[in-house]
């Protein structure tokens, strides 16, 4: 398992429940993590950066062949998209569990990915690409490209995702500026500068389809995950079915999927990303070829273990999922230790009380529980909360109850930023689009008043004081006594580009 | 039972009363459960749990979906002083610094690029002002806490 | 919400998330219990005894008046097949959320029900009923009725459920004390001493039919639940579908249970049980006219939330659900607080460490939460674990890794008995009866031996007490250090009729 | 590190060695993680979480699905005794007495039924032996751990 955090746990249980015997990683600020526990081994990793440890290629390899592992499954981020691991871990000996190395590059490399779309037949967004190394040619380019792609425009990592190296551009004269910022974090999250400029469709919708492809030469499609809900292009509240679709729409994008995978012969679980624009016509985004954050939705909705079919298909078996069969409505949220109220600054602390939602139709997909402290060494994606229920409007009142009885306690989080989300009327009607939160909060978001759950709020943290809970277990936990910042935040105002 | 609570608004002054085994404010109550499971009776008749942890001096409390925190002020002491200064939010690498000591700079003005967790941050002016030092270089690693930059 | 536990958290969150305030009551012995917890108002009861507290009706409808409640809500046990109270609740103008008083009536005396159900032509077993009062009266003509019905045979409460005043007799010489304990346990549970006689079909099957009905005159079935695992008449392991069932006997069965239900004008959800004899022929067993314990696998294979269903019924909307669109396989197994190494002997004991399963697929419906105690005052049952997963091999296979992973310290659970059954033969083929868990076990059941793991917690319980574990918080929570009974069952041996 | 617990087949003498910030036993080794977490090496090289709480002198143990637990003994005190009676099992009620004193009885023979947790247990002879005393007649009702007749 050569990843971490939640997704590191989500597999490793699968793996524990296919029968497969596995094999964790850790740095060493990584001991004693969760995922560590659902591993029937743990290697320990030398290095202190992620370079050094997460990122190292050879140092992972070795640690499949020390321990007898005899395939390595690369979760999302870090190695997972970097066709030369997949090469070398073909080249030792060991089953890749994702797809082949030539799939993820022609797909990796956004301007490859357009090509091959086009000529595959399937609808790409006008842009241009600028393959520049020097610093100054290459903003250059990119502004005389600027002119020809006309505006609002997008700047993005030709090697990118996740929203890093991606700025969205309005007027002429932020260019430069954002022209270098997607530059400088390109080369620092990707160490490829390579940008390119493509037209922001305003008002459009992020529909995304999952494809599973097996090495019987069966593609499939497994409906859309609707994902416009986004944040500085992170997502942020993720749903399905989209809540606009139709049958003929999504037969018409999962054709145009399939076309995709097939178009590189694809093989494995992967997800082809779409912007649907107000006309009703969709344009290519690009293909994640690997596992997404944002899969339990689909799973929920398909009644598909996307993760199993994947340790299915890299064996050699045939998937074992049926025809496509959608019932009800999954919505997932992510959580994010960040203060909302305050530009969405990321938050550091421990996690004195975590105590996720329960009961039926819910469920939490953590890297993190009780105890632990939220650092800043990893991304600030805490966990994700899935619900599901017999229909949109019920998976929505069943979101609010769960956000509502989610408690962290000793690290700021997302959660009630998520819940004020949950009562918006673009998120009640289903009319997301990808600028929804631009327009909501153009000031930035903060909690909605309610003075007297403030004043008990007060009562309880006398009375909590009183009683002395802090110097014994309160609700069955000890309150951590850790004396380590708590709220860094309060001494600067800050504001995001 | 009197305690004093920090807030933005200033200091927040609490007098609990006791109804039998109730805690009281403001006509709500709170009675303690097994285990310190603190119960709340709103005074509009509802019921709701309340989680506590203190982490520090501060108390963090959710109770209905909601979390609330404020600094508990030990009694004799005197109030936190306001920093002079603009501090690092978390451990991080300061990327580029936009302005130089000297420099008057308007509320909002970006005055250093900082990276953490992967991303950039922008620390910008809080109000108007004059730069009168400045702590750190681009490419400097600096700790959670640490005083980049003097206004005054 | 006039009951407690599991079942009250249930029904207490689908509320909430419906939008209705609810009001739930407790008795003193309750006050703080998780129950209590989802309510938006909580009433103490009077009185010690349950008969003074969640048997006591008006106690009970007064509750509701003084908080302004408009509806009731029975859950299962308690109240919710008291014909009297269904009509009580109407009298004071409260909505009963359940069927009618006389449906309940018709369908709790096991004797007017198979009446009903012979008209209705539905399949009954033979058998026969004995109305005497009178001790020994009664006994002379049960053991009369006997030699008619025939051996191996089943005494059984007129008016039971559960397994209460229930017995299997196997010869004549062994009638008269079996006859003589289930009037008792009959008379003190329901009180009312009618039993009747029943012959035993061996090697049969339980499965037992869903179904819902609303007041518009629409009733359906959601499919079978196999309910074969028994323990002296105890549910012990629920799966849906039946492994052994196809599309035209669920058709039979489920047209035979519409029309039991039709016959008694039924409203809202229940169940009608059925013995499925080897030779593919179905006996009416009972119709539970309320909600069951085993309802979430027939939530997670029909997509349907029953709870939020019974509320919609209850105040005339028609039912949500469209046609039965069943999907994958779900299991469920009861979590008791019960020694089943010695002879399942009730425990009781601290919660002191009580961490559930996680990940996709488990479901835990829970009345209890770490910290708690577990007291003789209420049923042993304190939990529900359910898993879904595309098929029944893997939903077994989650099921093993939910029930590995489930740590309880402090009080003696049937966690490891479950686990071992997950790996019964009759189980893994899907071929249980209602006599399973006798033949596997003729001799009670023993904790399979695991001499590397036995020493590897050696050295935990060494390496916690060197390193003073118990002065201090474990895993994020205080280690009980109640001093209360730990074991209470190891002086004496124990084994039961 | 030594210590004394109490098993079915007699006191088991546990000595811990250490090896670096290892707990090792048998070629097993543990390791404490942050906030008491026991990461465990078996001796076959497989990992495992063990979780532990000590309720009253016994510590519980869950591993790989497992729990396991062992009364410890204060270091010079002397085992536990054997007590000659047979004890509730909890609090409940006598339904029947099915002996008198004097009688003999048979191992596994039904001696008394009691009502607990709305179910009947019956109570029976753990060896054969003769009935000296009856504590209780139909109707008591018995605590926890009360003695409920002799059996010589």
């Amino acid at each position: 398992m050569a990843n971490r955090g939640e997704i590191a746990c989500r597999i490793l249980r699968a793996c524990r429940e296919a029968g497969h015997p596995s094999v964790a990683i850790c740095a060493s600020n990584d001991a004693g993590s969760m995922f560590t526990e659902m591993a029937d081994q743990v290697v320990l990793l030398n290095g202190e950066t992620i370079a050094e440890t997460y990122l190292d290629q050879q140092q992972i390899i070795q640690a499949a062949k020390d321990t007898g592992a005899t395939a390595i499954h690369p979760g999302f981020g870090f190695l997972s998209e970097r066709a030369e691991f997949a090469n070398a871990v073909q080249s030792a000996g060991l089953t890749w569990i994702g797809p082949s190395a030539l799939a993820i590059e022609k797909m990796g490399d956004k301007m490859t990915a357009r090509q091959t779309m086009r000529a595959a037949g399937v609808p790409v967004i006008p842009g241009e690409e600028v393959e520049e190394v020097d610093e100054t040619k290459a903003l250059d380019a990119l502004r005389e490209a600027s002119t020809r792609v006309g505006y609002p425009l997008l700047l993005k990592a030709s090697s990118g995702g996740g929203g890093k190296g991606m700025r969205a551009v309005h007027a002429p004269a932020d260019f430069d500026q954002a022209a270098a910022g997607a530059r400088r974090e390109a080369v620092a999250a990707f160490g490829d500068g390579r940008i390119y400029i493509e037209r922001l469709l305003s008002g459009s919708k992020h529909i995304e389809i999952q494809v599973l492809a097996d090495q019987h030469g069966r593609t499939i499609h497994l409906g859309e995950r609707e994902c416009s809900v986004q944040r500085r292009h992170q997502k942020v509240f993720e749903e399905a079915p989209g809540p606009t679709m139709n049958p003929e729409l999504r037969e018409a994008m999962g054709q145009a999927a399939v076309a995709a995978a097939e178009a590189v012969n694809y093989v494995g679980a992967g997800t082809v990303e779409f912007l649907l624009a107000p006309t009703g016509e969709f344009f290519f985004l690009e293909m994640n070829t690997r596992i997404q954050v944002e899969h339990p939705v689909t799973e929920l909705v398909t009644g598909v273990d996307i993760v199993r079919e994947q340790l299915r298909i890299a064996v050699g078996e045939p998937m074992s999922c049926g025809d496509l069969m959608l019932r009800g409505h999954a919505i997932e949220v992510r959580l994010y230790a960040e203060d909302a109220a305050n530009g969405f600054l990321p938050s550091i602390g421990p996690l004195a009380v975590f105590r996720p939602p329960e009961g039926p139709g819910i469920r939490l997909d953590t890297g993190v529980r009780e105890g632990d402290d939220v650092t800043p060494n990893y991304d600030p994606m805490l966990a994700k909360l899935i619900v599901w229920a017999p229909s949109r409007h019920e998976a929505l009142q069943k979101m609010r109850r769960a956000l509502d009885e989610f408690v962290v306690l000793g690290t700021t989080t997302n959660i009630e930023f998520l819940r004020d989300l949950c009562d918006a009327t673009p998120v009640v009607n289903g009319s997301t689009t990808t600028t929804t939160i631009d327009e909501l909060w153009p000031n930035g978001w903060n909690p909605p008043s309610a003075p007297l759950l403030e004043e008990a709020a007060l009562l309880a943290a006398a009375s909590a004081e009183t009683l002395g809970l802090h110097r014994r277990q309160t609700n069955g936990v000890a309150a951590s006594t850790n004396d380590g910042p708590v709220s860094p935040f309060t001494t600067v105002q800050r504001r995001f580009p | 039972m009197q305690h004093t609570f920090a807030s933005k608004e200033g200091p927040l002054e609490v007098t609990l009363s006791k109804n039998a085994e109730a805690f009281v404010l403001e006509g709500h109550e709170l009675r303690q459960h097994n285990r310190g499971r603190l119960h709340l009776t709103l005074r509009d008749g509802r019921t709701c749990l309340a989680h506590t942890a203190k982490v520090g001096d501060v108390w963090w409390v959710h109770l209905n979906g909601r979390t609330y925190k404020w600094e508990r002020v030990e009694p004799g002491s005197t109030g936190a002083e306001d920093e002079g200064g603009l501090v690092a939010p978390m451990p991080g690498k300061v990327l580029e610094v936009l302005v130089s000591e000297g420099d008057t700079v308007e509320a909002g003005a970006p005055l250093m690029v900082l990276e953490a967790m992967k991303m950039e941050h922008r620390i910008v002016a809080s109000s108007d002002g004059t730069v009168t030092n400045i702590h750190f270089n681009a490419g400097d690693q600096v700790a959670q806490g640490a005083t980049l930059l003097d206004l005054e």
